[in-house]
C-alpha cells in the first residue's frame, strides 16, 4: 500500500511530546544574520504590537466597526517566517491578518485606513480587517470563512508551478480551521499535487490552543495537530511561535525545501492569543487570567529583547526602535482617521470587472 | 405580559422546551462554555449540561448532518449556526438529506430539525459575514423558513420550530437580539404560515419580514404625515408562506410595495411581486414596487454599507410611485 | 455550419480554448482517465495531458477552491461538475469566494473560472440527483449563470464563458447532451445577456431557457394549429438578464407564460412575472402564468417523475388562461 | 499533547503492509459457528449475486431506470458483518445498497420493486435504487451524496447511547468517499464523542480500490486508508473483505468491543467491485481485463465454496441453494414487474409531515 504507513512523518529533529510550551527553543541556533537583521524584526514586531494596540483602541472608541482579530502574541510566527518571503511567493491568511500586511510592506496608513473603512484603505475600505489584499506585494487575503482560504492556497500553488514560476505559497490556518472539512479536501489535494512537485504550499498551522472560545482539547479526541498531516503524506514539524529565533531557523531550512521540491510542508508552530479572540471578546470566559499570565511571561517581544541584551544590545537601542514603532503607528492613526469616506459609487465598483454589471442586471 | 429582549425571548423558549421534553438538544459552536458569541444560549449548559449543550468544532456541514441523524432517531435538536453566512458549508446537508429525507424513504423517517441563528446584516460585518437567505432556503421543498422581527414571535415561533415534526430554517433578526418587547406569558405557539398585519391601513400595502418590518412601522408613520394610510405585513413565515393576508391587503388597497435586504434577483421580493400579479391582477393599480439590497456584495465602509441596506427614503418613494403622487 | 451534438459543441468549444491559451485547464472527476461520466470531456486528456486535464478526488469543495486559486492567478480553470447536484458541496466556495474575491479585494483579484456540468432532471435519478440551480446561483452578485439549449449556443457561450473575466457558472441541459444541431464554423463567440427569439409571433410569449426552451416550441406548433402565434423566448443567460428582449415582446403580445422545470418559489419564473408587472404594467392584458416543477423532491418511479416536470398540456392550459381562452 | 501521537492505532494482529490480496485471511480461524450458519451465509452471498445480476438485466432491457450500483464480488463484506447485527442496532451506506436491505430482512420483492419503481416497493417507488429504507429493520438508507451521510450515521450513534440503547451504528463507506471533508468532520465528531462513550459507531471502510474510475493511488498520496482514522483517535484494523470467515472474525470481536465501549472503530474492507460501477459503465477504461479477472479468482463466493467443501459440505448442497436462490430472485422480478406504478397522489406526500404542505404554500 503506501510508503508512509501512517505512521508520523514529523521530523524527529524537532519533534514534541510535551505540549506547546515545551517545545525545543533555538537557543542561539538562528542561522546568523547578524544583529541589524535582528534588531530590524524586533522593530518590526513592536510595530505589529502597537499597531494591534491602536486598532484596539479605535475600536472601543467606536472609530472601527465590524470584527477585528488581533495578532498580540504571535508576532513571532509571521515575522520569522516572512522573512524568508520571496518576490515570487504568495502569502494566504485568514481574517487575523494585519501582520502579514505590515511585514509584506503594505504601508501602515493604507492598513490602518482599511481598518477604519476609509477610501484610502489598502482595498479602498470596500474589505475591512479581515479582508487585506496587496498583491503587489505578496499578500492575497484575508478571509473570513474559517477553512474556506484552504483551497485557495493549494490552488495557487499549482499555479505557480504551473506558469513556471519558483515562488512557495505560505499558507497560514488557525487550530479552529483544521477540523473544517475544507483543509481535508485540500490537504489531500496538496499531497497529490506534491507528488509531481506541483505544490509548494508551505501550511503554517498556527496552534493559539483556541478556535474563539473552544480549545484544541475540546475540539478533537487527537490534539496532535501537526500529524494530521500524516493522512495526506505530507511530512511536518513543530515549532515554539514564542521564540523569533527558534521560527527563523526553521523557516529558512523549510521554505528553501519547499522551493526546492515543489511538494507541501507543514509547521505547526506553537503560539498563544494575549489578545480577545476578536475585539467584541471580552468575557473570555473559556481560559483563565492565570493562563494568560503565564503565557505573558513567554510574550515573544519579551522573549527577543531577552536575546537582544544577550547579544550585547543596550536598552537605549531597543528604546529607539520601541519610539519609533510608536511613531510610525501614531501616524497610521492619524492618518486613518483623517482619510475621507470612500466615494459612494464604489458600492458598485468590482462586482463584475466592467462596473456596468453592478446593477446585476448587465454583464 | 413580560418585557424581555428578542434575545431572552429565544433562550426562554429554548429553555423551556429543554425542560418539557428531554429529546431538545443543543449543539454549535461556543454556545456552551463560551455562552454563545450573541450570548442566546447563555447559561444553558449550566442549566442542562454538556450531553445536551454540545460545543463543537468548527465544521458546520459535519454537526449540521450529526444533527440531521440525531433528529432522524426522535431527538429534537436544535443546530446553532454562528450566524447563517457559515451555513453555506453546511448546504449539502441541509439541502440534500435533512429536505428530503422523509421523502425519499417514502415517510419512514421524520427530521424534527431547528436550524437557528442571525441572519441579515450588521455592522460593517462585510461581503462573507452578510447575507439574507430567506429565498436560499425557502426555494426548497421539505424546508420550512420562518424570520420573527417581535420578540412575542420570536418565542411563539421558536416553540413551534422546536415541535415541528420537519426541518425549520429560523432567521433570527441579529441586528435586534437586544430589541425589548412584550411577551405573553406561559405556552404561546405562534404558528407558521400565518402573516401579521402590523399596522392597518388602507391606501398602500408595505410587506417586509424580520428588521425591515421596525422600518416599515416607521415609513408608515411618516406617510401618515402626508395623509397616506399604510397597511404593513409582516410575512414572519417564508415558507409556508401566507398568500391569502397579502392578497386580502392589496386587494383593500390596491397598491404594494415590497421590502428585503436581501438581493433583487429570484428573492422574496420576486414571488412576492408573481403571487399579487397572479392573484389580485384586477384589483392592482400599479406595479408591485420592489425595495431590495444594493446589487453588490455587501461592502466594509459604514457609508457604502449604509447605502447598500433599503433605507426610509427609498421606501417613501416607492409608496410615492404606487400611488403616482410626486411625494 | 457543421452539425454537432451539444456534447461535441461543449468538447470542441472547450478545446479550441485550449489551443488558444495554455492558461485553459479542466479538472474534475473522472473526466480523464475515464473520460467524463457522460464524456463531455472524452479525448482531452490524451490530447493535453495530466498537468491540463486534472481528475481529482471526490472532493467538489476542495477541487472547486483550488481551481478559484488557479483563477486568481492568471489562469482559466474549467471545473467539471460531474452533475450540479453536488455543488452544494462547493457552495462556500462558489459564493463566499468566487463570487465575492474581485469585491473584498477591492478589485485587486479576478476569478475568471468556468463551472460546468448537468443542470436539470434526467430520468428517475429521483431526489437527491435532480435539481435545476439558475436562481439559486443566479441570486448572487458577482456569477454570471448561463444555459444554453442549442448545440451552437452551447459552443458559443462556453467559448464566452472561458473567456470571461468574472465566474461563470454554466448549466448544461444535461438531458440533451446527445442532441444534433447546427454550429457555425469558427470562433463563433455568443454574447452573454442577450435573450433569443427562438419562434416570432404575436399572441402570447413563451418564455424558458435549457430544455424547455424545446418543449416551448412544441407547444408553439399545437398554438398555432389553433390559430394561436405565439413567440418564444429563450432567455439563455440568466444573470446577466436581458430583461429588454422579454419586455419588448409582452408590449407586443400583451400575455406571457414563463415555464421552468426548477420549483416555483424564489425562482426564475417569480422574477419573469415581477419585471413583467414591473416595466410592461400597462400592456399586460392578463396575469403571467407560471408553470414550474412540483412542489416535492423529485421521485424516483418514472410516472411520477413525468408528473412532476413541467408538461405541454400544463403550458397549453397556462396559455389559454392568459388569452382567456376555454381551449 | 495528545496520547495517540499519530502512530498508527492500527491493531497489530491483523496489520498488513502488502495490499488488499496479501491481507492475512482466517484460515478457519472463524468463530464457530457451525456448517449450518455458514450455509445459511452462504444462501445470502448467492441470493445477493442473482439479485444483482437480476438487476442488471432489468437495467439492460429497460425496465430498470435511474442509477443502478451493483455489490458483486463484495457480498463478504456486508454479510460478514450484518451477522452481528442486534435488534437496536442502525446500519447506514451509501447507493450500494441492495445487500444491506436483503441482509437485513428486507423482503426481496420490495427491494426489487423499488428498484423498478413501483408502489409496492420498500420506499414506495419514491426512492429507487440508491435509496432504499427500512427502519423496522435498521435500514436507515440508502444515500447518494458521497459522503453525505457518514455525519447522519455519527448524529444516529450519538442519539443510541443518549437514548440509553446499547445499540451501534454499522456506517459503510467506499475508499472515494474517505476524501470527502464529511468524513473528516464525522470521523473527527465520533472521536471526540466517543471519548465519553457517546458514539458506538462502527465505520466500514470498504475499501474496492475506485471511486466510479478513479484508482486509490490516483486519489491521494497516503494510500493507507485505514490509517487516516487516526488523525481523530480511532482504532482500525485491517481485513481481506473476499474471505467470509475473515469478515465474520473480525466483526464479532469489533461489534461486541464498540458496542461495550461506545467508542468508534474503523475497518478498512479490502475487496473489489467485479461489477461495474454503476449499470452505465460500460468503457471501464480505468482497470484491465486482465485485473478483473484476477480478482475473479477471489470472487468471495468461489472462497466459501471451496471452505465449505473442506468442511464436508457436498456439492449437491451447495447446488440446492444455489437453485432455491435463483427461485427467490425470479419471484422478486415477477414481482417487480407485475407490480403496479405508484399512485399519481404519492408525487406530493412525505414533503411535510402533513402532506398539505405538499403544495409548497402550506405548512
Ligand atoms: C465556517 C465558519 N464557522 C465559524 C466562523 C466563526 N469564527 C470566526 S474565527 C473562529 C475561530 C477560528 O479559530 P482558529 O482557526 O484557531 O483561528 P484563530 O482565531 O485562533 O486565529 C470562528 C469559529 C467562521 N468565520 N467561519
Ligand atoms: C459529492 C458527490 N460527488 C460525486 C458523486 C458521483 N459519484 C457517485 S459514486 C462515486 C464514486 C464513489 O466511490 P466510493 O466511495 O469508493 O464508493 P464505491 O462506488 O466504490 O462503492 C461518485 C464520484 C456523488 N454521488 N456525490
Ligand atoms: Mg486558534
Ligand atoms: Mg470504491
Amino acid at each position: 500500500m503506501s510508503t508512509t504507513k501512517g505512521q508520523s512523518r514529523r521530523r524527529k529533529a524537532s519533534s514534541t511530546d510535551d505540549g506547546p510550551v515545551a517545545v525545543a527553543s533555538s537557543n542561539g541556533a538562528a542561522p546568523e544574520l547578524g544583529t541589524e537583521v535582528y534588531l530590524d524584526l524586533y522593530r518590526k514586531m513592536n510595530e505589529i504590537r502597537l499597531f494591534e494596540d491602536a486598532a484596539q483602541r479605535g475600536f472601543r472608541t467606536g472609530k472601527v466597526g465590524g470584527y477585528l482579530h488581533l495578532y498580540s502574541g504571535q508576532e513571532a510566527v509571521a515575522t520569522g517566517l516572512l522573512h524568508y518571503y520571496r518576490d515570487t511567493d504568495k502569502v494566504i491568511t485568514a481574517y487575523r491578518d494585519h501582520a502579514h500586511a505590515l511585514l509584506l510592506g503594505s504601508h501602515p496608513n493604507a492598513v490602518m485606513a482599511e481598518i477604519y473603512g476609509k477610501g484610502t484603505g489598502l482595498v479602498k475600505g470596500k474589505g475591512g480587517s479581515m479582508h487585506l489584499f496587496d498583491v503587489e506585494n505578496g499578500l492575497w487575503g484575508g478571509y473570513g470563512i474559517v477553512g474556506g482560504h484552504i483551497p485557495l492556497g493549494v490552488g495557487m500553488a499549482y499555479a505557480l508551478r504551473y506558469q513556471g514560476e519558483d515562488g512557495i505559497v505560505q499558507l497560514y490556518l488557525g487550530d479552529g480551521a483544521i477540523h473544517n472539512g475544507a483543509f481535508h479536501e485540500a490537504a489531500n489535494l496538496a499531497g497529490l499535487w506534491g507528488r509531481d512537485g506541483m505544490n509548494p504550499t508551505l501550511f503554517v498551522l498556527e496552534n493559539n490552543n483556541y478556535g474563539m472560545g473552544t480549545s484544541v482539547e475540546r475540539a478533537t479526541a487527537m490534539t496532535d495537530l501537526s500529524a494530521k498531516f500524516d493522512s495526506y503524506g505530507i511530512e511536518h514539524e513543530d515549532v515554539d511561535g514564542m521564540d523569533l529565533f527558534a521560527v527563523l531557523d526553521v523557516a529558512e531550512r523549510v521554505t528553501k525545501m519547499v522551493r526546492e521540491t515543489g511538494k507541501p510542508y507543514a509547521l505547526e508552530v506553537h503560539t498563544y492569543r494575549l489578545a480577545p479572540h476578536g475585539a467584541a471578546d471580552f468575557l473570555e470566559r473559556y481560559r483563565t487570567k492565570e493562563e494568560i499570565a503565564e503565557w505573558r511571561k513567554r510574550d515573544p517581544i519579551g522573549i527577543a529583547e531577552a536575546r537582544l541584551l544577550e547579544m550585547g544590545v543596550d536598552d537605549a537601542k531597543l528604546d529607539e526602535i520601541k519610539a519609533g514603532a510608536r511613531e510610525l503607528v501614531d501616524e497610521a492613526v492619524r492618518f486613518a482617521e483623517e482619510s475621507p469616506d470612500p466615494p459612494l459609487d464604489e458600492l458598485y465598483t468590482d462586482v463584475y470587472a466592467d462596473s456596468v454589471a453592478a446593477d446585476g442586471a448587465h454583464g | 405580559m413580560t418585557v424581555m429582549t428578542y434575545r431572552e425571548a429565544l433562550r426562554s423558549a429554548m429553555a423551556d422546551e429543554m425542560e418539557r421534553d428531554d429529546s431538545v438538544v443543543v449543539l454549535g459552536e461556543d454556545i456552551g462554555v463560551y455562552g454563545g458569541t450573541h450570548l442566546v444560549t447563555d447559561t444553558l449548559l449550566e442549566r442542562f449540561g454538556p450531553k445536551r449543550v454540545i460545543d463543537t468544532p468548527i465544521a458546520e456541514g459535519g454537526f449540521t448532518g450529526a444533527a440531521i441523524g440525531m433528529a432522524m432517531m426522535g431527538m429534537r435538536p436544535i443546530v446553532e449556526m454562528m450566524t447563517w453566512n457559515f451555513s453555506f458549508q453546511a448546504a449539502d446537508q441541509i439541502i440534500q438529506n435533512a429536505a428530503k429525507l422523509r421523502y425519499f424513504s417514502g415517510g419512514q423517517v421524520s427530521v424534527p430539525l431547528v436550524i437557528r441563528g442571525p441572519n441579515g446584516g450588521g455592522v460593517q460585518l462585510s461581503a462573507q459575514h452578510t447575507h439574507s437567505l430567506e429565498g436560499f432556503y425557502g426555494h426548497f421543498p421539505g424546508l420550512k423558513v420562518v424570520s420573527p422581527v417581535t420578540p412575542a414571535d420570536a418565542k411563539g415561533m421558536m416553540l413551534e420550530a422546536i415541535r415541528e415534526p420537519d426541518p425549520v430554517i429560523f432567521l433570527e433578526a441579529g441586528a435586534l437580539y437586544g430589541t425589548k418587547g412584550e411577551v405573553p406569558e406561559g405556552d404561546i405557539v405562534v404558528p407558521f404560515g400565518k402573516a401579521r398585519i402590523a399596522r392597518e391601513g388602507t391606501d398602500v400595502t408595505l410587506v417586509g419580514y424580520g428588521r425591515q418590518v421596525n422600518m416599515l412601522l416607521r415609513v408608515a408613520d411618516k406617510l401618515a404625515e402626508e395623509n397616506i394610510s399604510a397597511e404593513v405585513v409582516d410575512l414572519r413565515s417564508i415558507r409556508p408562506f401566507d398568500e391569502q393576508t397579502l392578497v386580502e391587503s392589496v386587494r383593500k388597497t390596491h397598491r404594494c410595495v415590497v421590502v428585503q435586504e436581501q438581493w433583487r434577483w429570484f428573492s422574496v421580493a420576486s414571488e412576492v411581486a408573481a403571487i399579487i400579479q397572479e392573484q389580485a391582477f384586477d384589483d392592482l393599480d400599479a406595479p408591485v414596487e420592489r425595495v431590495s439590497g444594493a446589487e453588490a456584495p455587501a461592502p466594509y465602509a459604514r457609508n457604502l454599507e449604509i447605502a447598500a441596506f433599503p433605507n426610509e427614503q427609498q421606501i417613501i418613494d416607492a409608496a410615492h410611485r404606487a400611488l403616482y403622487r410626486k411625494g
